[in-house]
């Protein structure tokens, strides 16, 4: 047990505590080579059964469904070790594998209690990724991050706990909205899964993390929750509708925002929705959407975060309005950005393209046209946000006069590496399609097809031009723009100190009593419960004697009551 | 408790003398009596330590250390465990249960004879010490 | 000599004692006892193999057979206790050779391990008579070794702590005798088995009435069950660390493991429970055990003495499962049992580890102890999540059952009692840990020298101990499994 | 496009690649490579009435019916994200002292460095750092 693949990492991030610093980051790019192997290497089929407490844990259950997840799993942390080669930061570094790990746990824990414990440590991990920022406010923003994911996990135990007490069992399959516990459990997914109003969490966390650690985050936390929905809830229909609001709703925001992680954060739940849909409808088609999409999504998504990470390292800002005109320093680099933009535009003979269509087809397979419509309007507002914001602003719109180095050494590989299997998986679909869960019949490369989609972003990127002649498209604004988290983040507290005088003014003395007597139960507890206090001393013979005597009166008296 | 070794208490003294043997062969006849009648090695040990301890009151404690040591005390009280247990496992190793003493002869009825003999023998050897020093430590605390 | 187990288990320590008295030399002794401890720990798993399948042993003492004379009765239950009692028996008594040297006078160190053997002697005895005048007379042997034991303390309170143990023991001894005489007078009998027999059929229900109250109470001091647990905070805090960590994980145990043989399979929980309402008394003080105690452990300074606080609610936790009075009640006393004991027995080592070097086990002064001793801390804090019940602890297997169990019964008060209480465990625990790794040293404390790590022969059985408790944490379901048996044993009555 | 006078480093100096890539600042090529996008489209635009496409949605075979969608879709969501903005955006500064959005990211994570030309020319592309 110890050889699989989460464990690898675990153990992994323990031992690099203990050498050297220069054998640190080569251990980090082979323990996902080897995660890789012992995936492989144990095949399908549920290992490490334990049995605890009569409930079957099964730790490592390798299927159709998690066996490609664990492989992109894998292949990320590969790639985001090599983009991060340069780290020295130990924390980051034991964060980095330890988060891996923790994903690729939830991705093959079969049953909840053990998809609960990865739950928690993929927060509990990722976090320090956050903190390693080293500001206050990359603390602050850390720890809104921790507490949300802190209670996507409690609403999972909870659900989990009645889940069992409903049904009596903790295996991890298709669970369906049928019980306070299932929602519970759907609702704990979703927050992870960032569904709308529930996503703040992932455009706010995201761009506060480090350079390197973005790329780490960007790959595992939602593509686990997806995971988790596919295997609990294909079908559920609620997803579809749910997964249409979240490929539109994120397209705006990106549109306006400034910050390029953010856009890209934006952009990540945007194709998150695709995934949703993907599960919502559920069919074996719209599963290997699902996972296919994920698959390539992590790829391009991020080489978009690197490519911007790489940026940022040279120049200090990711602000769109402080950048531009970078390509004529920085070509390596542009390259493979515009490369993970078009792939995440899907444009053909890349990934995105080839996984994409695998959920459009299944929409519209399945009837849910006006769903259908929203992706193919989402898909063009893809190419506006992350196809053109991301590359034009960074690399060429106007010229912000910053001539940094291109990104060094490593990046440039990880980038190039990255950029290359976008590239190849769009050529070559069918080495992604033979790993998906389902037998695939998809010709993704149909005449029709290609043109279709050619039209919608040819099209798309001619409004652009059309718009920025205009002068319509919105200018890049050093602005952050509010989401619905100013309800808790401003709302709630800056009404609370209204709330809370006016309270006080007309509840000053009940709230002084109130206190007052918390107090003296306070002062009373810690008396009575003290070293000195009754509770803690004086149980002389004396009074243990007295006890004795009640004590046997009460039994006594209890016993002789059904006598008489 | 003041222990007088005096001179004037020689009528007391004489008279211990002389009881002291008797108390003795008394313990003894009730210890190994005891299998068949009134008795056994609770009895006789209390009863034989009460010869010490009568010799203690009234020649003094330091006369009777030097007739019976506390070092000869501890050895015997673990003595008279180790014969009670040892009989046990004597049983045991001759292939009965634990404390059957069909097995210590040739016939039961010897066996039990002697088995009953061993343990009570165990027992007095210890409760007699037990007594003395019991006596030596309250004599010797103030 | 397979079937002469039951006896060899009390025979040999018993036989070792008087040994160890004759020999007198300060390392012999202690290497006797632990080897005699070691074989019997051996002797008990191979009894335990025994029966394991559900099978009695039942051993005729002189060849009498069992109601006339007194035997041995071994199943499921009191084998797993033996175990438990001769294994940490064995391991503390590794541990004891450091701990003891720096707190015992070196001339009186045979004199502490005969007590040892003793004391092992009268709580195997408890655990495997069939015959409740037998149980009494191992008691007295053991209550008697123990009182000894603790006298041996280092400070002059040992003397007192001692003493007020002996009255308190006297009393619970002497309730636990008139408790067996009213049984005899009503049924003629004290074989254990004989009586579940007689008990329904007896012409007088009052003499059994009384006899039943006695014993329980008798027992429930013994148990240091919570309004009676008086003995143990003095007994525990001043008593050789040693002698603490043995007896924290088995002396309670074994009265508690009493208490259910008498209550399932003597008087028959329908008596017990059904018919005499004693869940009234019961519960109620397990749930002010656990919630007071708790609360109570929370402001102590002493480390020890917040141990022994939260050994009485521990204990409080085995009595809510006991008076449940169903399967899977029962299964988690007795799994709680195992897992209390082998935890806290950890806790008091990694005490007595740091008492040894730090001579003092004040909280407050106990910063940044990770840094001076990493390995005791380490232990303590391992073994200290496992007392607060953290997943994959044995702590967590046992409340987990408990719960479970307590929420089949619908009783909710009590499952949010229990949680309640874990918080104030993971408060007085986590109070500790916060100190041990975080907290700077004060100025006063940093000048002084920092402490080492203690010698090998104290970690090793430690870790051995704390190992062994972390594997069960994992492979709960191994000991769920034997006290799930155990508990068929206690509910189903003697066959 | 502009902004000559800010650059230190020459075209000239530009790593192969990046000369490739010249062609943006010169309005001319823009307005070419303009023409020849709107070219495409009109290509694609014709081929729709063309080739028989195989469609489940309705109105889905309807003569550039992709074409307008793509069109209409970006315009919609940037002229919306517009108006959006006029509604939400706030000063920059907003949320600080607890949201990184106004900080500059620490240096100590960063390893800002110019270009230099010359380990470039040396180097030769893919080298450096």
């Amino acid at each position: 047990m110890l050889l699989s693949a989460p464990f690898l990492f675990l153990i992994a991030s323990a031992v690099l505590a203990f050498i050297p610093q220069r054998l640190r980051a080569p251990l980090m790019l082979v323990t996902p080579v080897l995660a890789l192997i012992s995936i492989i290497g144990f095949g399908t089929g549920n290992h490490g059964v334990l049995n605890i407490l009569n409930f079957e844990l099964v730790l490592y259950r390798i299927d159709n469904l998690s066996f490609p997840f664990g492989v992109i799993f894998c292949i990320a942390a590969f790639l985001a070790s090599l983009y991060a080669w340069h780290v020295r930061d130990l924390t980051q570094q034991v964060a980095t594998l330890g988060y891996a790990g923790a994903a690729l746990g939830g991705v093959f824990a079969g049953d909840l209690v053990t998809l609960f414990i990865w739950w928690e440590a993929t927060a509990i991990t990722s976090v320090f990724l956050i903190f390693a920022r080293g500001t206050p406010a990359a603390m602050a923003t850390g720890m809104r991050y921790l507490i949300i994911q802190v209670l996507s996990g409690v609403l999972l135990l909870a659900g989990l706990l009645m889940h069992f007490h409903d049904t009596g069992s903790i295996a991890f399959n298709h669970l369906g909205l049928q019980s306070t516990g299932t929602w519970l459990i759907f609702i704990a997914f979703g927050i992870k899964c960032a569904f709308p109003l529930m996503h703040n969490w992932l455009q706010d966390a995201y761009p506060a993390a480090t350079v390197t650690g973005t790329v780490v985050l960007s790959a595992f936390t939602t593509k686990m929750a997806v995971y988790t929905l596919a295997r609990g809830y294909a079908g559920t229909e609620m997803l579809v509708y749910i997964g249409a609001v979240m490929t539109l709703f994120p397209i705006f925001f990106a549109e306006i925002e400034n910050d390029l992680r953010r856009v890209l954060a934006y952009s990540l739940n945007n194709q998150l929705g695709f995934m949703v849909v993907g599960v919502g409808i559920g069919t074996e088609l719209a599963l290997n959407g699902t996972v296919a999409h994920a698959f390539s999504h992590i790829l391009y998504k991020s080489l978009l975060f690197m490519s911007v990470g790489a940026v940022l390292y040279r120049t200090g800002t990711s602000k769109a309005s402080e950048l531009g005109g970078l390509y004529r320093t920085m070509p390596i680099t542009m390259v493979c950005c515009v490369i993970g933009a078009m792939a995440i535009s899907a444009f053909p003979l890349f990934s995105g393209f080839i996984s994409k269509s695998l959920i459009l087809d299944a929409a519209s397979k399945n009837s849910y046209y006006v769903v259908w419509f929203c992706l193919v309007v989402a898909s063009a507002g893809v190419l506006s946000h992350s196809g053109i914001k991301i590359p034009f602003f960074t690399f060429f719109a106007h010229d912000s006069g910053k001539r940094p180095a291109e990104a060094p050494m490593h990046m440039r590989i990880a980038m190039i590496i990255t950029a290359f299997l976008c590239v190849f998986i769009g050529v070559f679909p069918g080495f992604l399609y033979s790993i998906l869960p389902h037998e695939v019949s998809y010709k993704p490369y149909t005449f029709s097809h290609v043109l279709t989609q050619m039209q919608l972003l040819c099209f798309a990127l001619l409004a652009f031009v059309y718009l920025m002649k205009v002068g319509l498209h919105p200018h890049e604004l050093r602005r952050v723009n509010i989401d619905s988290d100013w309800v808790y983040r401003k709302g709630i507290p800056s009404i609370l100190p209204g709330v809370a005088a006016s309270v006080i003014a007309l509840n000053t003395r009940s709230r002084e009593w109130a206190l007052k007597r918390l107090e003296r139960l306070g002062i009373q507890v810690a008396r009575y419960a003290s070293p000195t206090g009754p509770l803690a001393d004086g149980w002389g013979v004396k009074a243990m004697v007295g006890a004795v005597v009640v004590l046997m009166f009460a039994i006594l008296l209890f016993n002789l009551w059904p006598n008489a | 408790m003041k222990i007088y070794a005096r001179q004037r208490h020689r009528v007391l003294q004489v008279i211990t003398r002389l009881l002291v043997p008797f108390v003795l062969i008394f313990g003894l006849y009730v210890q190994f009596h005891g299998d068949y009648g009134p008795g056994g090695g609770f009895q006789a040990g209390v009863i034989f330590a009460s010869a010490f301890i009568l010799y203690g009151l009234i020649f003094g404690l330091q006369r009777t250390r030097r007739v019976l040591p506390p070092s000869v005390l501890r050895w015997l009280m673990s003595l008279g465990v180790l014969i009670y247990a040892g009989t046990g496992v004597l049983t045991m190793l001759l292939g009965g249960n634990l404390l059957d003493y069909d097995v210590l002869a040739h016939d039961p009825l010897h066996g039990q004879h002697w088995g009953i003999f061993a343990v009570e023998l165990g027992v007095g050897v210890t409760v007699t010490a037990v007594m003395v020093s019991l006596f030596y430590g309250f004599a010797s605390k103030r | 000599m397979m079937d002469q187990l039951p006896a060899l288990q009390v025979m040999l320590p018993m036989v070792a004692a008087p040994l160890i008295v004759i020999i007198r030399h300060p390392f012999w002794s202690w290497l006797i006892a632990t080897l005699i401890s070691v074989c019997a720990c051996w002797v008990s798993w191979l009894m335990l193999q025994q029966v394991v399948d559900g099978s009695i042993i039942r051993y005729a003492i002189g060849g009498w057979e069992a109601p006339t004379g007194i035997e041995f009765y071994v199943d499921r239950a009191n084998a797993g206790v033996a175990l438990l009692v001769s294994g940490l028996s064995s391991v503390v008594l590794v541990y004891a050779y450091h701990s003891i040297k720096r707190t015992v006078d070196t001339s009186k160190h045979y004199l502490f391990y005969a007590g040892w053997l003793l004391c092992l002697t009268g709580l195997i005895g408890m655990v495997i008579t069939g015959d409740a005048f037998n149980v009494f007379v191992f008691l007295e042997i053991s209550s008697l070794s123990t009182y000894m034991l603790i006298a041996f303390g280092s400070d002059r309170q040992a003397l007192v702590a001692s003493f007020r143990y002996l009255v308190m023991g006297s009393v619970g001894a002497s309730f636990i005798l008139i408790g067996i005489g009213f049984l005899y007078a009503a049924t003629g009998t004290l074989n254990m088995v004989d009586l579940a027999a007689r008990i329904p059929d007896t012409e007088s229900p009052r003499a059994v009435l009384v006899a039943f109250s006695f014993l329980t109470v008798g027992l429930m001091i013994k148990a240091a069950v919570f309004p009676l647990h008086g003995w143990l905070l003095n007994a525990y805090h001043h008593a050789p660390i040693a002698v603490t960590a043995f007896l924290a994980g088995t002396a309670t145990k074994v009265s508690l493991y009493i208490l259910v043989r008498m209550f399932f399979s003597i008087f028959g929980d329908e008596y017990s429970f059904g018919y005499l309402l004693l869940n009234w008394v019961l519960l109620p003080s397990a749930i002010a055990a656990f919630v007071t105690m708790s609360l109570v452990a929370i402001y102590q300074t002493d480390l020890r003495r917040m141990l022994a606080y939260s050994s009485v609610a521990q204990i409080g936790y085995i009595l809510a499962g006991i008076s449940l009075a169903t399967q899977q009640g029962l299964t988690a006393a007795v799994v709680h049992m195992f897992n209390h004991g082998m935890v806290k027995a950890t806790l008091f080592m990694a005490v007595g580890c740091v008492l040894y070097r730090a001579g003092h086990a004040h909280i407050p002064s106990l910063e940044r102890m990770m840094s001076r001793m990493p390995f005791t801390t380490t232990a303590f804090i391992l073994s200290g999540l496992g007392l607060i019940g953290v997943p994959l602890t044995v702590g967590f297997v046992s409340k987990f059952t408990l719960i479970n169990a307590l929420m089949e019964k619908g009783w909710w008060p009590a499952v949010v009692m229990i949680l309640a209480s874990s918080v104030m465990a993971t408060a007085y625990i986590g109070r500790v840990v916060y100190l041990m790794l975080f907290r700077e040293a004060r100025e006063s404390s940093a000048s002084g020298e920092g402490y080492q790590e203690v010698p090998l022969l104290m970690l090793v059985p430690m870790y051995a101990l704390l190992a062994l408790g972390l594997y069960f944490g994992l492979f709960g379901s191994q000991t769920l499994g034997i006290a799930s048996g155990a508990a068929e044993s206690l509910l189903g009555g003697y066959q | 496009m502009k902004n000559d006078s800010q650059k230190q480093v020459s075209d000239d100096s530009l790593t192969p690649l990046a000369k490739r890539f010249l062609w943006v600042e010169s309005a001319d090529k823009v307005r070419l490579a303009i023409y020849i996008l709107a070219g495409l489209c009109a290509v694609l635009f014709i081929l729709d009435f063309v080739v028989h496409r195989h469609a489940y949605a309705p109105n889905e075979n309807t003569p550039g019916f992709y074409a307008l969608t793509g069109f209409l879709a970006f315009s919609f969501i940037v002229l919306g994200a517009g108006l959006l903005r006029k509604l939400i955006a706030k000063p920059e500064d907003y949320y600080a002292p607890n949201a990184v959005d106004a900080e500059d990211y620490p240096e100590e994570g960063l390893n800002r460095e110019e270009f230099a030309p010359d380990e470039i020319v040396e180097n030769k592309p893919g080298s450096g750092s």
